[in-house]
Parts: structure tokens; C-alpha cells; sequence
């Protein structure tokens, strides 16, 4: 199975962005090194976990990935034309001042040319998709404000989902939701996963979530890959302090 | 410091910036300056041996620069009108528009603090929604409009002032302050209004916050979170909102000059603009926006101190 | 609508106020009781009474029927300035606040240039270029009010921009003007609403202090400031003529911002 | 029975600023001996934080109807005067709480707010001996460097650091009874950590009882001795944490407890 992402040596370095007059005086020391030689691979419909904390440099590395973040060395070849995000509060993800059905549609409204869809076609995939994520299609007449933090990111999938993407981004997508509810989605994603053959990035801090979604994970701190391979083998002989810091705190014994 | 310097380096770039526009706005005026001088039975060669003698068919820039080299030396050019230099007209009125504005401003400050503490503290109690309910009208009160009816009242009913008696600082310095308090009140209650209302807000605002718990959980009273913790606070938004009104003052104390005619920077301006004697408006306006600039800088300044968060990076 | 009850009380009575002032201008229009500037030297500063409600000013002419007209006039060119303040301020804060980079820094440059000129003293200099009147005034004052709603939009956008649900329209492919019109405008409506009535109050007052001064309106044309410069002169034998254009001014600016507070708490 | 520090008898709280009377806590009852760690774990919601808030006597009044009594230390507090609760705010009762961004005052320095309470309870200390306090406090929290931190402001701090200067600022006074209200909510995994082993270092050290809120489970069980379990206001369930963990009794306690993710793999559907 080919790989549909490979990372090589990838170096990110920000600056006090300020205004003209602080670009122009900012020396090279001034500029932060977010991500140093940051270098990785996904096969095709796997999941690959990322740990790392805040700080750590994990959304600049998924900025990166997603094209959102052009400065940087080094190379990132990605194989899927649209690339998704989920990201992790329910809150912000959705537009506060739409229904869920035009979320929804959205998507689907601005594909050009050969994929353009008719007003039924794209109804009937939007509650083909609301299905599909344990949804009633009743929810496309309600607003964000009035769903609960499960709903969003249930919704939040979906709208990813229906961009017929094969590559999808989940930044801590279960961490501000309750405990039970955190259940619900993780087997969520992993039937779609299933269903879809999608690959996913999983972000996350907690080790637990990343043993039961992930097949590989990668732990990360201050912008550089620590460790990375098998789930059972990285937690079983962690080769840094740092990753037996983190099973410890999520007390794996 | 280094945000200091950083401010100080915009500000004279806009500094500089108002000063080429309003020269370049004054330059491209479809009335030519001469004939403005002369007026229109001049001969043409006249108004030529004019043209010449004031410099107008130089370059653009180079007379740009040489009349910012004079403003920044003091002298601002002659007036068409009064052939007389234009430094001497302003010189004995600027002074008199920038107290007046002074004065608005201190009572603003004094009056608008406690008042502001007092409404937040008394919040949702008949006496606060009795001040807010006044706030609410004099903000809608042009200042003008304030004048006239202060000169009515104090001035023509109860005579405590002699409307049009203005004196100047120099014959009398105390008589002439004390001919300013009424057109200062005009001037400042609108804007006593507006901070009155934003502090109480703003105290309000900072009350439910998670720091003001936290001074409760250690054993303070109400008086003490408040002047110890919600104060320091809530004045942030207020300094900002006073940095923007000292500006508006300075036009408010234009217009007021009329109400109370009172001869200050204001008259100079309106006349010298019916008369399109341009050198004295140029003058005159880049004045008052130097003055305005620098108390923006001032209030940025005051702005950093109040709140450390401000870094190099600016607002 | 909600039941009325349901609003905050300072909306409802802004509401009553302005609704019989927009009452009063549209009257305006079409019909006065007299002809605003029919003089009648019989009636020389008569005091009101039946016949001139609000007395006649020193040349004899109805001050209800100036009144009127002049209300017309400061509402339209206060509407008219904050149209353009809001278009051209929206245009500039979306596009500065949005994309940021370059820009944004030169917009901001010059939006402090003209932050710096209070509203009255840009159209000071406008005038004094363009010469009085009308449209000149609509224009001194409109592009006098385009940095603060630049500015408050700016805000908006740049803390919208950044925003999950904005990234996430990026990814599914929508374009940024889609994005700036159709996902982020609609969310700073509440906000851009309260500012443009606060707009509107600063543009009574500022038409109302340049008629004032002269430079506004220009005679026999009615304005609310012209006609206070005016009675200013009678002020004691007709106060009549001050006091009732002065309290059109205040009825008019409290109305709205009473409508203003009321949709900030709603 | 003098090692009571802590006793509440039938406590009810209810909202009144919607139409409809809101019931947050219903019926709760609880004792806190001296020198012990007790949990209060639930979801949110389910009225942990409210309890805390009526122990620290943080409740607003005017809008809640509030029944039951509350013994610290043989007294009643729940009822008391506003005088009498601030003397022990600060004093005898610490609390955290669970944002540090924002619970602590963003214009004034850390040293500051750490002597806060010093300058209210201890009024008779010199600048001097507040000073010498404060470092030692700062000290006891684990952090280094203290008389860099005290001339700091908090938006120059870590989340994990503020949360420790928090703790400072309440442990100052030495008080007998410390309320952590879900004070690791905020922070990373590795620094949650560090602040529970840090409470537990102060429980030995000054025998401060701790009562700690959250709704992590796996935290609560590594800190705390004993464990209520809430649930729309209501206690679940109470005992040894260890006896809690190995066979809950209620339904709900067994629900949080299956929730928490296992080492295993999840089944695909």
C-alpha cells in the first residue's frame, strides 16, 4: 500500500509577525523553531496517532499539511486534493448564525464543474451522510447553539466527510467533550474509518484515546518527534523519559 | 521603552502624512491663491508678478518642503487677507482653544471617576437608573445646543455670568478662567455622559470575571475588591475613550466659541475659510491635528502603564 | 416580534421616540403647515400660539414648518454619511482584517491619518476646499466616519478569521470572498448594528455643529443648526426659537441610541 | 470526633433567576476529617462545583434559595454573616479554581497577589515578613526562581505555573481546609500531574485537608482517600476510593467508570 503522506525534514520557524517594522528588525534569533526535522509517513486508510501537548507544535504540523502554513523547509508530498479538519471545540466549529442542513450543504454547494449537484441531490447526500454519523435529519433545521457538544462534533464529521475526501485531520477531537460522550465518537470515527477507508491524523494528549483509535503513534514535544511506531510497542518499552512521563499521567501501568 | 520608541516613530510618520496632505489638499484647490490675493479686476501680469513673488510655479515638493522647514520653525507663511504673518494671528488665540479644551477634559476626569464607581457600585438601585436615564439624555444634547441653553439660563435668567464677556488671559488671568467655566461645561457634559456610562459598564463587565471570585475567596469586602481589583481594570476601556474625546474637545471648543464668542483659534478658522485664506487654515488645522497626535500618543503611552499586557507588539 | 414586553424597556421607549420622529420627517416631506420659507411680517418672532405652533422666527416664517424640513434634511444627511461610512468602512475592515499582511498595515496608516481629524475639522478642510452645501457636508462627513466603522469591522474579521468553522469553509474549498460576505459577515451584524446607530448620532450632531457654524446647510435651505444660530440672537425675546429645533436634535440622537442600547442587550 | 473539620447536613441549592426554579443540589450530606484528601467527582453539571462554592461562602444570595447547614470546625457557615465568613476566606479556607488565564488579576504583579491574604488576616506583618512569606510560599509550590516571579505579571506565565501561584496565594495563610475546584481541568497531562503530586505534598507536609473536585476519574482515584460520586445534584455513591474503583455499587458510578478509556481495543461497531 503506497503512502498518501510523507514528511521529510520538515522545519517551521515563526516570527514576531508585529507589524513591517518588526519583521524588517527581527533577526534570525528572534525567530521561534516551532518544528525541527520533523519527518514521518501514512500509509493509505491507516491511523496514525500524534501525542504531544500545547506548545508542542502539532497544529503547525497539521497547518502544514493542510497547506494552511506556507513558510516552511523541507518536504510534504500529500496525496488527496482535498484534505479535512475536525478540530476539538464543539463551539467554534461550527457557524453560529446558520442552520445545520446549510452547514451542511455547503460543501456541496460550491464543487464546480462535472460534480456540480443538483438541490435534491445534494439534500438526499447531506441526510445520507446524517445517517451515516448516527444523526435524524430533523437536526438540519436547528442551529449550532442549540446542539450539544456530541451533536457538533457529529456534525463537524460530517461536513468533513462530505467533501469526498480520503485524508482527514482530527485535532483533539474528543478532549472538551464528557467522558461518555467521548466513547460514542471514538467509535464513530473508527466506523467510518472502516467504511470509508479513510486515513486519519489523530491529534490528542491522552494516551488512552490514542491505544484505542490508533494503529502507529508519534510523540511529540517542542517541535521534535521523540518516538514513533507501533501503538503496543511504544507503550510497552517507551524509549524516552518524556513518553514514560505521559503513561504515567494517563496511568498506564 | 521599546514600545515607546515604536509609537513614537508612527506618530511622526502621521505627523508627517497630515502635514503633505492638507499641503497637497490646499495645492490642487481649483481657486488660484493669487487671484484669491488680488482679487478678480487685477491685471494679469499683477497677479503673474504675484505668482512669481509667493514661489507657486515651483515644483510641488519643493515648495512642500520649504513651507514644512518654516511651519516646523515657527513661521507659518502670510495671510492673503491681513497680509500680516500668520504665526502672529494664531499665537495669541491657539492658547486660549487648547485651556478650554484643558478644563473640559479635568472636569470630565473628575466628575466622570466617582460618578462612574458610584452607579456600578449602586447598580440595578432606583438612584442608578435615575443617573443613567439622565446619561442617556444629556449624550444625545449637542454641546452646542448646551451652550445656548446655559446662556440662557445662567446667563440671561440668573445673570452669573455676562453672556459675550469673555476677558482675555492676559488683562485678567483669573476673570478669564472663570468666563471659561460655562462654555467648558457645555463642552464636557456630553462627554461626561459617555464615560460615566462606559466605566459603569465596564465595572459591571469586570465584576463577573474570575479574578474578582478569587479576591472574594480571600476574605476582601466589597469596597476593597473594587478599588484593589475591578477599578484598575475597568479603567482600561475609560483611558482609551479619554484619549478619543480630548480631540473631539479641541473641534468642540471651536464650535463653542461661537455660542460663547469667545475669540479663539475657532473664529480664525471659520473666517479665514470663508475667506479662502488658505494659509492661515492650513495652519491652523495642522496645528490642532499635531495636538491631537500627540495627546494619542500621550493616552497610548498611559495606555501601556495601565495595562502591562501591552507588549512590544502593540494594540 | 416577540412580545413587546419581552424587549429591555430602554428598547421599547427609543422605539416610541424614533417612530414618531421618522413619523414627523416623512410628514415633512410632503406636507408643512406652512410654506418654510413663506415670510409673514405680521408674524415677527410671534410666540407659538394656535395658529404657528411653535411660534415664527424673526422674518416671520412657521418654525414647526422649518422645523420639519430641517429635520428631513439632518436625517438624510446623516443617513447618507453613514451609508457611506458603513459601505466604504465595511469594504476596508473586511478586507484588512481578513487577508492582514501589507494591507492591512497601509489601510491602518491611513485610517489613523484620518482617525486623527475629529469628524467636524475633516469637513472643516473639505469644505474649505469643495465649498458648503449639502452634498459636500454628506461627503466631508462620510469619509470623515469610514475609520471607526474600518476599524470596528477590522476587529470583527480578525477575530473571526481564525475562527474553526472559517478554516473549515477554506478546506471544503469556499472562496475567500464567499467567506469574508457569506460565513463571517453575517456574524458581526450585531455588532456593526449598534456601532451604525452610534454613527448615525455622531452624523445628527456633526451636520447639526457645521450648520451651525455656517458651513453646513446652506440658507434659505432648513437645517436644525442653521436655525440655532440663528435664534441665538433672540435667545431672550423668543427662546421659542432655540429650544424647539435644539429638542428635535436631542429627540432625534436619544431615540436611536436608546434602539442602540436595547439591540446590544438583547 | 475533634478531628471533624468538615461536616454538611441535607444541603439543597436552587436557581431562581430563570422562570422555573432550578434545583442544583439536592439533599447532599458529607464529612471532612482533618489532614484527609476527599474526591468529589461528577460531570458537569452535576452540582460539584456549586457545593464547593457554598463551602468557600462564594454563593451569590439575592437569586438562590439555599437550605441546610455547613459545620467548619464546629461552627455554621453556610447561614453566617458576610463579616464573619471573610474571617475565614483566606484564612482558614483556601480554594483554586479551575482557569488559571483568568483567575488571576491581569494588571497586578504575582508577588502581590500572593500576599493578598497576609495583608488581610496577618495585618500586623511587616512589608519585610510578607515578602519573606511569599517567596517561601512560592518556594513550597515548586516553583523556581520565586523572586523572579514575583515581580511577573500573570499573562508572563504558564498555565501550570499560574495554577501553582494560585495555590500559593491560597495555601499563604496555612489554612486547615484547602477547595481545589477542578484546578487541572485547563492544564496538560504531564503538568496535571505535577499539581496533584504537589497537593498531596502539601497534604503531608501541613496536614491541610483537601477537598478535590473533577470530573476525571483517573486523577481523583491517584489523589484521594475517599470519593463521593455526583449526579444531578445528588450523591451516587461513597467510600474508600479503592473500594469505589474495584466493585461500584450504583449504576451511574459503574457507567463513569466503563467510560474511562481502557487499554483494550474498542470493537469496530
Amino acid at each position: 500500500m503506497e503512502n498518501i503522506l510523507e514528511v521529510d525534514g520538515l522545519n517551521v520557524y515563526y516570527t514576531n509577525k508585529g507589524n513591517i517594522l518588526g519583521k524588517i528588525t527581527s533577526r534570525r534569533a528572534d525567530r521561534q523553531h516551532v518544528l525541527k526535522d520533523v519527518s514521518f509517513s501514512m500509509k493509505k486508510g491507516e491511523i496514525l496517532g500524534l501525542v504531544g501537548e500545547s506548545g508542542c507544535g502539532k497544529t503547525t504540523l497539521a497547518k502544514a499539511i493542510l497547506g494552511m502554513q506556507k513558510q516552511f523547509d523541507g518536504r510534504i508530498r500529500l496525496r488527496c486534493r482535498n484534505p479535512q479538519m475536525v478540530f476539538q471545540d464543539p463551539y467554534a466549529s461550527l457557524n453560529p448564525s446558520k442552520r445545520i442542513g446549510w452547514i451542511l450543504e455547503e460543501p456541496l454547494r460550491v464543487k464546480k464543474g462535472s460534480e456540480r449537484l443538483s438541490r435534491e441531490a445534494r439534500s438526499r447526500r447531506v441526510d445520507e451522510m446524517l445517517a451515516r454519523v448516527g444523526l435524524d435529519a430533523k437536526i438540519k433545521e436547528h442551529y449550532p447553539g442549540e446542539l450539544s457538544g456530541g451533536q457538533r462534533q457529529r456534525v463537524a464529521i460530517a461536513a468533513a466527510l462530505l467533501c469526498d475526501t480520503e485524508f482527514l485531520i482530527a485535532d483533539e477531537p474528543v478532549s472538551a467533550l464528557d467522558v461518555t460522550i467521548q466513547a460514542q465518537i471514538i467509535r464513530l470515527l473508527l466506523k467510518l474509518h472502516a467504511q470509508m477507508g479513510i486515513s486519519i491524523l489523530f491529534i490528542s494528549h491522552d494516551l488512552r484515546v490514542v491505544y484505542q483509535m490508533c494503529d502507529r503513534v508519534m510523540i511529540m514535544k517542542d517541535g521534535v518527534l521523540l518516538e514513533q511506531g507501533e501503538v503496543d510497542g511504544v507503550y510497552r518499552n517507551p524509549q524516552t523519559d518524556y513518553t514514560r512521563l505521559l503513561l504515567e499521567a494517563a496511568n498506564i501501568e | 521603552m521599546k514600545y515607546a520608541a515604536k509609537k513614537l516613530v508612527t506618530m511622526l510618520i502621521t505627523l508627517l502624512s497630515i502635514s503633505f496632505l492638507v499641503y497637497f489638499a490646499f495645492d490642487i484647490i481649483p481657486g488660484d491663491a493669487a487671484l484669491a490675493a488680488l482679487g478678480t479686476d487685477s491685471t494679469p501680469e499683477r497677479l503673474e508678478a504675484l505668482r512669481e513673488q509667493l514661489g507657486l510655479n515651483r515644483p510641488f515638493l519643493e515648495r512642500y518642503f520649504e513651507w514644512l522647514a518654516n511651519f516646523v520653525r515657527g513661521d507659518f507663511g502670510v495671510s492673503y487677507k491681513y497680509k500680516m504673518p500668520v504665526a502672529d494671528m494664531i499665537s495669541s488665540k491657539l492658547p486660549i482653544t487648547v485651556m478650554m479644551a484643558l478644563i473640559s477634559f479635568a472636569m470630565m476626569v473628575v466628575v466622570s471617576l466617582p460618578l462612574g464607581v458610584y452607579t456600578a457600585m449602586n447598580s440595578g438601585r432606583r438612584i442608578d437608573r435615575l443617573i443613567m436615564v439622565v446619561n442617556q439624555i444629556m449624550m444625545s444634547v449637542p454641546h452646542f445646543f448646551m451652550g445656548i441653553v446655559l446662556t440662557y439660563i445662567f446667563g440671561l435668567v440668573l445673570k452669573l455670568f455676562t453672556p459675550g464677556g469673555f476677558v482675555s488671559y492676559e488683562t485678567d488671568f483669573w476673570r478669564f478662567i472663570s468666563y471659561l467655566i460655562f462654555p467648558c461645561i457645555a463642552i464636557a457634559l456630553p462627554k461626561i455622559a459617555m464615560s460615566v456610562k462606559l466605566l459603569r459598564g465596564s465595572c459591571i463587565e469586570e465584576a463577573a470575571k474570575d479574578y474578582v471570585r478569587t479576591a472574594y475567596s480571600k476574605g476582601n469586602d466589597t469596597r476593597g475588591v473594587l478599588y484593589k481589583h475591578v477599578l484598575r481594570n475597568a479603567m482600561i476601556p475609560v483611558i482609551t475613550l479619554w484619549g478619543m474625546t480630548l480631540a473631539d474637545m479641541l473641534v468642540g471648543s471651536i464650535v463653542i466659541e461661537q455660542v460663547f464668542n469667545i475669540p479663539g483659534i475657532g473664529r480664525i478658522l471659520l473666517t479665514s475659510i470663508s475667506y479662502r485664506d488658505y494659509p492661515v487654515v492650513e495652519a491652523v488645522i495642522v496645528l490642532i491635528a499635531a495636538v491631537v497626535i500627540v495627546t494619542n500618543f500621550c493616552v497610548d503611552i498611559i495606555y501601556q502603564i495601565a495595562d502591562p499586557r501591552i507588549s512590544v507588539g502593540g494594540r | 416580534m416577540k412580545k413587546w414586553k419581552a424587549y429591555p424597556v430602554n428598547f421599547r421607549i427609543g422605539a416610541v421616540i424614533t417612530g414618531i420622529m421618522l413619523l414627523l420627517i416623512v410628514i415633512g416631506f410632503f406636507y408643512t403647515p406652512y410654506n418654510p420659507t413663506a415670510m409673514d411680517n405680521s408674524a415677527k418672532l410671534a410666540a407659538p400660539g394656535l395658529r404657528h405652533i411653535m411660534g415664527c422666527d424673526n422674518f416671520g416664517r412657521d418654525i414647526f414648518s422649518r422645523v420639519l424640513k430641517g429635520m428631513g434634511n439632518t436625517f438624510l444627511i446623516a443617513l447618507a454619511t453613514v451609508v457611506i461610512g458603513v459601505v466604504c468602512g465595511t469594504v476596508v475592515g473586511a478586507f484588512t482584517g481578513y487577508y492582514g499582511g501589507w494591507l492591512d498595515e497601509v489601510l491602518m496608516r491611513v485610517n489613523d491619518v484620518v482617525f486623527a481629524f475629529p469628524s467636524i475639522l475633516l469637513a472643516l478642510v473639505f469644505v474649505s476646499i469643495f465649498g458648503t452645501g449639502k452634498y459636500n457636508v454628506v461627503l466631508a462627513l462620510g469619509i470623515a466616519f469610514i475609520p471607526s466603522f474600518a476599524r470596528i469591522v477590522r476587529g470583527e474579521f480578525i477575530k473571526y478569521r481564525d475562527m474553526d468553522y472559517v478554516k473549515s469553509a477554506r478546506l471544503a474549498g469556499v472562496s475567500n470572498l464567499r467567506i469574508i460576505f457569506v460565513h463571517i459577515l453575517p456574524n458581526t451584524l450585531t455588532v456593526m448594528l449598534s456601532s451604525v446607530m452610534i454613527g448615525f448620532n455622531n452624523a445628527v450632531l456633526a451636520e447639526a455643529g457645521m450648520s451651525y457654524l455656517g458651513i453646513g446647510v446652506q440658507p434659505p435651505d432648513a437645517s436644525l443648526g442653521s436655525m440655532l444660530s440663528e435664534a441665538q440672537t433672540y435667545l431672550f425675546s423668543a427662546p421659542n426659537y432655540a429650544v424647539f429645533p435644539g429638542l428635535m436634535i436631542i429627540l432625534m440622537v436619544l431615540g436611536f441610541s436608546l434602539l442602540a442600547d436595547g439591540i446590544k442587550e438583547r | 470526633m475533634e478531628d471533624l473539620l468538615l461536616e454538611i447536613k441535607d444541603l439543597n441549592i436552587e436557581f431562581h433567576d430563570h422562570d422555573a426554579p432550578e434545583r442544583v443540589v439536592s439533599g447532599l450530606s458529607m464529612r471532612l476529617n482533618r489532614g484527609e484528601i476527599l474526591g468529589i467527582v461528577g460531570e458537569s453539571g452535576s452540582g460539584k462545583s456549586m457545593t464547593a462554592m457554598a463551602i468557600a461562602g462564594l454563593l451569590r444570595r439575592h437569586d438562590m434559595k439555599i437550605s441546610g447547614e455547613i459545620y467548619f470546625e464546629g461552627t455554621e457557615i453556610l447561614h453566617a454573616g458576610r463579616s464573619e465568613l471573610r474571617r475565614l476566606q483566606g484564612d482558614d479556607i483556601g480554594i483554586i479554581f479551575q482557569e488559571p488565564m483568568t483567575s488571576l488579576n491581569p494588571v497586578k504583579k504575582i508577588g502581590w497577589q500572593v500576599e493578598e491574604s497576609l495583608r488581610i488576616h496577618r495585618p500586623q506583618l511587616s512589608r519585610e515578613q510578607r515578602y519573606a512569606l511569599a517567596i517561601e510560599c512560592l518556594k513550597s509550590v515548586e516553583l523556581d526562581e520565586p523572586e523572579v516571579i514575583y515581580k511577573k505579571y500573570p499573562h508572563e506565565l504558564s498555565g501550570g505555573m499560574r495554577q501553582r501561584v494560585m495555590t500559593a496565594s491560597a495555601m499563604i495563610c496555612d489554612p486547615r481546609l484547602l477547595i481545589a475546584d477542578e484546578p487541572t481541568t485547563a492544564l496538560d497531562v504531564t503538568i496535571q500531574l505535577q499539581i496533584v503530586k504537589l497537593l498531596q505534598k502539601l497534604n503531608r507536609e501541613k496536614n491541610t485537608s483537601i477537598l478535590f473536585i473533577s470530573h476525571d476519574l483517573s486523577l481523583v482515584r491517584k489523589l484521594c482517600g475517599r470519593i463521593l460520586v455526583m449526579h444531578d445534584g445528588r450523591v451516587v455513591e461513597e467510600g474508600d476510593s479503592h473500594e469505589i474503583f474495584t466493585h461500584p455499587r450504583q449504576a451511574y458510578t459503574k457507567e463513569l467508570i466503563g467510560a474511562i478509556p481502557r487499554m483494550e481495543k474498542l470493537q469496530q461497531f
